[in-house]
């Protein structure tokens, strides 16, 4: 069995491990454009992509990016092709052609090439010191041209995660940072007001300067590099590095002209198979179940990219499992404030009932949303503990009509939890030793 | 007193030789066998029981009398004259021996209990008329006691190495068809004459080599049943729960013996059902019957005589036949000093007993 | 053979003693008297005792066979042990992004921002024959059982 | 009116260097003698509230707890002592009835203090239990004076040849019997005295070691059940939880006449103890007092007694042995015999030392006789009047150690039971407040914050090892008389010897005194 998967991230991971379950002795072919890492001599073969931020804003060294050891594909019996590109897909003759004309024969194939930066339509985006950021060689290149440029003022397109990330490394860097963010708020996507301005503050209080219901037009630089931005009702900026980070948008060029299904991102079935047998997609390129919406979509989120990653593997390698489906969540820790959201935290229409305390001094906001008495959606700011809980009710889609009253209260846990549904949780997922 | 307490070895000396085949024989090889065991003994106690003595007064209940004075002879002759005829009496013929220190009057008396008060008391067999008399002798006047009581048989003891009061009793000169015999060494109760092995009431006759440390439930589980132990002696309860459960019970001599030296629960668990059932039943009836601590004894009556052992093995048993012959001892020298080619000699298993019984009759 | 920790609320009385134990238990001196009269930060347990009115129990880890923390975390910090099979977290490697707090349907993980931050869990107190937790629960509402 | 205050019982002596705040202490007590102050982070304590149960002492992690008798002393006065003060001072305050818990406390004499025991030397050997099979078995129940079996005849003249059980049948029909491996079971205490936690641990542990528990006047709860084969269900006088079921589910059946705490003295379960359980398990309405009258309003002679016998039995037609427990006052042979005769197949006798959830202290100290001189009392009686083989005796009322039950058991009980001993095995340390239902150690208490403290399997645990232990040591005890089966030192009172004791003691014993040989 020759297994061949396309990406060296959470999805390719994932699968591999999961291959390595169920399969011992077929052959797997890793396939990455990433190129190889040296740190002190020592080559780092993956690196975990959102702690790029990390690297930028000089809280993470190097040597701590890689996600996996540097044994985990010895140990696993993989063979890892980097820095080449998968340019075609022949399925008639089941191959992968990579750049330079090498030929991948598959058994089983796994599409995890994860999202690609959406590119807005800015004049001067090819100007010295524009990036995206959202690989490695991105924060090392942003780090670089700050050194070289003595970077001292930045303009972040876009107030959503990976520019607040970006904007959060830059000021530990002593950059003094302008979000420009197209809608109303900060985190418009995941946030509602009351979160989003918690986060806005602490950015204010930090020195940054956000503009909200704006855009960049044009970026304006001399001998190409970027010297200052032009704003849609045209202020100016000055800036000497521009971060572009307006969204993501799944990695579908390999499967462009091939008979596999997309939409905006590769389809697949419950399995994560696409419409092609033995061609399976995961992770930020696909488009797969969400759980709450009861509909396919891409959601871009690691521990759903790991989870389809060991589906898909899990399948590829013959062992039949279905895929749960996901829901949006994400944590980050903005300014010092962490955050949670989870699931439709802003939610429009009927049907819809919202618990929530915010207390803007102390920076603290819960909410929680219920639709028929299930819970849906929860934001937490700055009080994040045990959040899980209300995660795994989400996903659990238990009635909470019960216990609703106790969701915000301090000591809720699982003990506010109807005892049967309790007793099952803990006596379903129980302590190894 | 103290002259047991400073010895520190233990044991008694006990045999039997029973032919089967009811032919009787002289006491001159009991007396011979129990000789080479004198190194069980220590002189103060030695005794002898035999079967079939008086076949002229076969109908006629024997007490063999122990009196220390006399007017514990008057007292008792009084109070048997009220109960009983007496066919005879005579006194009991012995002859000088120089290690026989001390001996009580010694007299028999063959006696038939008067018909009114068997009318009186018709309630109760004969048997328990002549044990009543017993124990009213034993336990109302002092200075007598009644050795020995059944029919066509006799107890000879006294204080004295057992060989000694052989010759003493001039036991050569008697023909029995079942001889024991007994050497002391007392530890538990002082060497006088009642004392002394074997015990016998009615036609039954004891002797032990043992200590039963079950004594004192086995002493209050007879007086249920009417028994009063009267001599703080081990023989003394073993032959009353012979009699109640051989005669007043009318069990075999087998179930007897799986009452005093029951098996193990355990052993019990892994029996037939059938058996189990029983055993059960036994040992949840009988259970203060139960004899415990180490023992081998002899006894006999007019058809019987039966060696057992403890439910252990704690003590010696040995056991041969020849012939119709059939011998229970503690040693086998004791055996082969008079019988030096048995056709088969063995040890029984701990609460095994041997049983020899009178040909063409019933035990 | 594989052991596991069942927590029994029926049994569990409230007094804490694991929450004193696992602390000391993660405290630098691992003496029970010094653990919180003598060490600053002040360790904190990674066991989580829930009350409500009479009914009460420990809750830590449940080094899940299908952990979410596993697939949430996005340094690999969180990994399971291959010989125990635990779910332990390489502190070195956590960056405090609370990705695993937010999957953790039993609410265990808490943040340790006492230092550097990071993610504080039980760790089924390892090199220890039992967790402490377990064997100071003086009425076995927390045991180590092998799998039922 | 100001309540005069009276020095406290005991002291909670807290060191403060060991102390570190943890508040195990404040979360435990039952009677809120510890309290935690915040603004401070220390823990104070309030001796006035202490009853002495020593649980927060036991449960401290860092052993900074000790709990001692307060060293305030009055004057020192022979007659009129601290106790006697106190209690008059709270019956001034009060005019009521002093309550209290467990068993009397009084320093009668207890015989089992001077009795001793024999053993073998040189003339009888010592058994090894560890090497010998050494039998502890016991059964309860009435037995036949005699067995009948089917006349056999032994054709075989053939030396060694033992007759094969098939030569016999049995013939004799038994009555019912309790099967125990070990001489002990576990008293009656019921339902609603002490928690379902209890109940259950004792039902296990009798299951377990091959014995019974008893349910006392508490009915028996739906979880119990399963445990029926080892249980005694009683009847007692309010006929608490009585119903067919209940009868059926036994292994046997006790009518309660007395118990050695309160002779003469009815039961009282105060309503709030009475929960939705305890309601349903004892069919009584929730919160109503649980009224155990005096006497059986059905029972006003021995022979209304042997009609409710006879009616238990009938009722369960004839398969289960019906017993009788009284507790031990000056005539208690006759009454025993009266109650044998009346057909009871064991009679349980419960001693002056015998505990109670809850009695008047005047009674549980001054009524009854001790358990030692009443075993004594009717085994005599009974082997005197030739019905001792009817029933079987169970001691009762303070056995605290196996050389108590062997000693019983030498005096004549088949069997002995033991309430407060297993309760110590469970964790209680005899404060003696059961009454008040708040028993820190989760026993003797309905509250559910309390009920949790015992788990039930440590409980189970804890009985089964007290009762292997002394099973051992009884073992033991046995083997160095050289006896192998316990039927064999059953009232056998040779194996006895009295030290310290009147000729009359000695006398009502049935022993010699010690230094008297055989």
């Amino acid at each position: 069995m020759r297994y061949v998967l396309i990406g060296n991230s959470a999805g390719g991971i994932a699968a591999i491990e999961a291959i390595r379950e169920c399969d011992k002795k077929g052959e797997i072919t890793v396939i990455s454009d990433e190129p190889r890492i040296f740190v002190r001599g020592k080559p780092h073969i993956n690196y975990s992509r959102p702690l790029i931020s990390y690297l930028l804003g000089e809280k993470v060294t190097l040597d701590k990016m890689p996600y996996r050891g540097e044994d985990f594909y010895k140990d696993n019996r993989v063979e890892l092709i980097l820095n080449r590109k998968a340019t075609k897909l022949n399925l008639k003759k089941k191959e992968v052609v990579l750049a330079g004309d090498r030929k991948l024969p598959f058994d089983k194939l796994l599409i995890a090439a994860g999202g690609m930066p959406v590119i807005p339509e800015i004049k001067g985006l090819n100007s010295g010191g524009v990036f995206t950021f959202t690989r490695l060689a991105d924060a090392r290149n942003i780090k670089n041209y700050i050194r070289t440029n003595k970077v001292k003022e930045a303009v972040v397109v876009g107030g959503g995660l990976i520019g607040l990330k970006a904007t959060e490394a830059l000021m530990e860097l002593k950059i003094k940072v302008v979000i420009v963010e197209l809608a109303d708020r900060v985190l418009s996507a995941t946030f509602d007001k009351k979160a989003s301005s918690i986060i806005e503050n602490a950015l204010g209080r930090k020195g940054c300067e956000l503009i909200t219901n704006n855009t960049v037009v044009e970026i304006k630089g001399k001998n190409k590099r970027a010297e200052g931005v032009i704003l849609k009702d045209g202020k100016k900026i000055s800036a000497s590095l521009v971060i572009v980070a307006v969204g993501v948008r799944p990695n579908i060029e390999l499967v462009k002209n091939t008979p596999i299904k997309t939409n905006k991102g590769i389809l697949v079935d419950a399995f994560l198979q696409t419409n092609i047998k033995d061609i399976y997609a995961a992770g930020d390129c696909c488009e797969a179940e969400d759980l709450l919406l009861e509909m396919k979509r891409p959601i871009a989120i690691w521990p759903a990219a790991v989870r389809q990653g060991k589906i898909a593997g899990f399948n590829m390698a013959g062992a039949r499992k279905e895929y749960p489906g996901s829901f949006a969540m994400n944590s980050v820790e903005l300014c010092g404030i962490p955050t949670i959201s989870v699931g439709e935290t802003y939610p429009e229409g009927k049907g819809y009932q919202v618990l929530e305390c915010f207390d803007q001094k102390n920076s603290v906001y819960k909410k929680i949303v219920l639709k028929n008495n299930k819970v849906v959606g929860a934001i937490f700011v700055s009080d994040i503990e045990r959040a899980g809980i209300y995660t795994g009710l989400i996903k659990d889609k238990v009635d909470a009509a019960s216990f609703k009253e106790h969701l915000l209260k301090e000591d809720f846990g699982l003990i506010s939890l109807p005892k049967e549904y309790r007793k099952h949780l803990v006596a379903g997922e129980v302590a190894v030793i | 007193m103290d002259r047991f307490h400073e010895k520190d070895i233990s044991g008694c000396g006990i045999i039997g030789i029973m032919e089967q085949s009811g032919k009787r024989f002289s006491g001159r090889d009991i007396i011979t066998s129990i000789a080479s065991m004198r190194e069980r003994a220590n002189g103060l106690g030695g005794g002898f029981a035999a079967y079939g003595i008086y076949p002229e007064f076969k109908r006629d209940w024997c007490f063999h009398m122990m009196f220390e004075n006399k007017s514990a002879m008057v007292q008792t002759e009084e109070y048997i004259r009220d109960n009983y005829k007496i066919v005879k009496d005579e006194i009991i013929p012995t002859k000088e021996d120089k290690s026989i220190k001390y001996r009580p009057l010694l007299w028999r008396y063959f006696l038939q209990p008067k018909e009114e008060k068997k009318k009186l008391h018709y309630d109760i067999t004969e048997e328990d008329f002549v044990a009543k008399t017993v124990i009213e002798i034993n336990t109302r006047i002092s200075g007598a006691f009644v050795a020995s009581s059944g029919k066509n048989m006799g107890v000879f003891k006294g204080v004295g190495y057992p060989e000694d009061i052989g010759r003493f009793y001039r036991l050569e000169e008697y023909e029995a068809y079942i001889w024991t015999a007994h050497g002391r060494f007392p530890t538990n109760t002082v060497g006088w004459w009642g004392g002394a092995h074997p015990f016998g009431l009615l036609d039954w006759s004891v002797i032990h080599n043992g200590e039963i440390s079950s004594y004192g439930i086995n002493k209050r589980f007879l007086l249920n049943y009417g028994y009063v132990c009267a001599f703080f002696t081990d023989t003394e309860v073993i032959t009353y729960l012979f009699d109640l459960l051989v005669r007043k019970h009318k069990l075999s001599f087998e179930v007897a013996a799986d009452i005093l030296t029951a098996p193990f629960w355990d052993d019990i668990e892994r029996q037939s059902e059938e058996k189990r059932e029983i055993s059960q039943a036994l040992r949840i009836i009988y259970g203060s019957a139960l004899v415990n601590g180490p023992f081998s004894v002899i006894v006999a009556n007019t058809n019987t005589m039966v060696g057992l052992n403890d439910r252990i093995k704690l003590r010696p048993l040995v056991a041969a036949t020849s012939g119709n012959k059939l011998y229970i001892a503690s040693e086998e020298s004791a055996i082969r000093e008079v019988c030096p080619t048995p056709d088969e000699v063995w040890m029984p298993k701990a609460g095994e007993p041997v049983i020899g019984r009178l040909k063409g009759k019933n035990g | 053979m594989v052991k596991r920790i069942y927590i029994r609320e029926e049994y569990c009385m409230g007094c804490r003693l694991c929450e004193v134990h696992c602390l000391v238990q993660h405290s630098k001196t691992k003496n029970i008297i010094k653990a919180y009269k003598g060490e600053y930060p002040k360790p904190i347990p990674r066991i989580i005792v829930e009350e409500k009115g009479y009914v009460s129990f420990a809750l830590q880890c449940r080094h899940c066979e299908d952990a979410p923390c596993l697939e949430a975390c996005i340094t690999g910090a969180m990994y399971r042990d291959k010989k125990t099979g635990a779910v332990l977290c390489d502190e070195d490697k956590c960056i405090g992004c609370w990705m695993c707090i937010m999957v953790c349907p039993f609410g265990v993980i808490s943040r340790n921002i006492e230092g550097k931050k990071i993610a504080s869990k039980c760790d089924l107190c390892v090199g220890e024959e039992v967790p402490v937790c377990v064997k100071n629960c003086p009425n076995e509402a927390i045991v180590c059982e092998e799998e039922k | 009116m100001a309540k005069r205050p009276t020095p406290t019982e005991f002291i909670i002596e807290r060191d403060e260097g060991k102390c570190i705040a943890c508040q195990v202490c404040v979360r435990m007590c039952s009677n809120d003698a510890h309290s935690y102050d915040p603004e401070t982070d220390t823990v104070t304590s309030d001796s006035t509230k202490c009853v002495g149960c020593h649980f927060c002492e036991t449960i401290c992690p860092t052993g900074a707890i000790i709990i001692k008798r307060n060293p305030s002393e009055f004057k020192l006065n022979a007659n009129w002592s601290a106790q006697v003060i106190r209690n008059i001072t709270k019956q001034a305050e009060t005019s009521g009835v002093l309550l209290t818990g467990m068993g009397c406390d009084k320093p009668y004499p207890v015989y089992w203090d001077h009795i001793v025991l024999n053993a073998s030397q040189v003339t009888n050997p010592s058994i090894d239990p560890l090497r010998e099979p050494m039998e502890l078995r016991t059964y309860i129940g009435r037995k036949p004076d005699r067995i009948e079996l089917t006349a056999h005849s032994p054709q075989s003249t053939e030396k060694n040849k033992i007759p094969s059980a098939m030569d016999y049948r049995l013939l004799t029909k038994l009555s019912p019997q309790l099967k125990l491996e070990t001489p002990i079971l576990f008293s009656a205490m019921s339902y609603g005295s002490i928690s379902l936690n209890a109940c259950i641990s004792l039902a296990r542990a009798a299951k377990e070691i091959g014995t019974f528990y008893n349910t006392g006047e508490g009915g028996l709860h739906k979880d119990l059940y399963e445990y029926g084969a080892h249980t005694i269900v009683q009847v007692a006088s309010g006929r608490f939880g009585v119903h067919r079921e209940y009868l059926e589910a036994g292994a046997a059946i006790e009518i309660k006449i007395g118990q050695g705490a309160k002779p003469g003295i009815g039961g009282h379960l105060p309503g709030e103890k009475v929960s939705e359980e305890i309601s349903q398990t004892r069919m009584i309405p929730v919160g109503t007092d649980a009224l155990s009258p005096a006497p059986h309003h059905d029972i006003y002679s021995i022979e209304d007694l042997k009609q409710l016998i006879f009616a238990l039995k009938e009722a369960t037609r004839y398969s289960k042995p019906v017993g009788v427990k009284i507790s031990a006052v000056h005539n208690v042979a006759p009454i025993a015999s009266g109650i044998v005769r009346a057909g009871a197949d064991f009679v349980a006798i419960d001693g002056l030392r015998g505990g109670t959830g809850a009695a008047p202290t005047v009674i549980r100290d001054n009524v009854g006789i001790p358990i030692e001189l009443a075993i004594a009392a009717v085994d005599n009686r009974l082997r005197e009047e030739g019905i001792r083989n009817q029933a079987s005796l169970i001691a009762a009322g303070g056995i605290r150690s196996s050389s108590d039950v062997i000693k019983a058991i030498a005096l004549g009980a088949d069997a002995v039971y033991i309430g407060t001993a297993a309760l110590v095995a469970m964790g209680c340390n005899l404060c003696q407040r059961c009454y008040t239902g708040k028993c820190n150690w989760g026993i003797a208490t309905q509250d559910p914050y309390l009920t949790k403290r015992l788990n039930p399997d440590i409980g189970t645990r804890r009985l089964v090892n007290l009762l292997r232990a002394w099973s051992l040591e009884i073992k033991e005890m046995l083997g160095g008389m050289g006896i192998n089966a316990i039927e064999s030192l059953r009232g056998n009172r040779e194996q006895l010897r009295g030290v310290g004791l009147s000729d009359t003691d000695l006398k009502l014993l049935g022993i010699k005194p010690a230094g008297e040989a055989w």
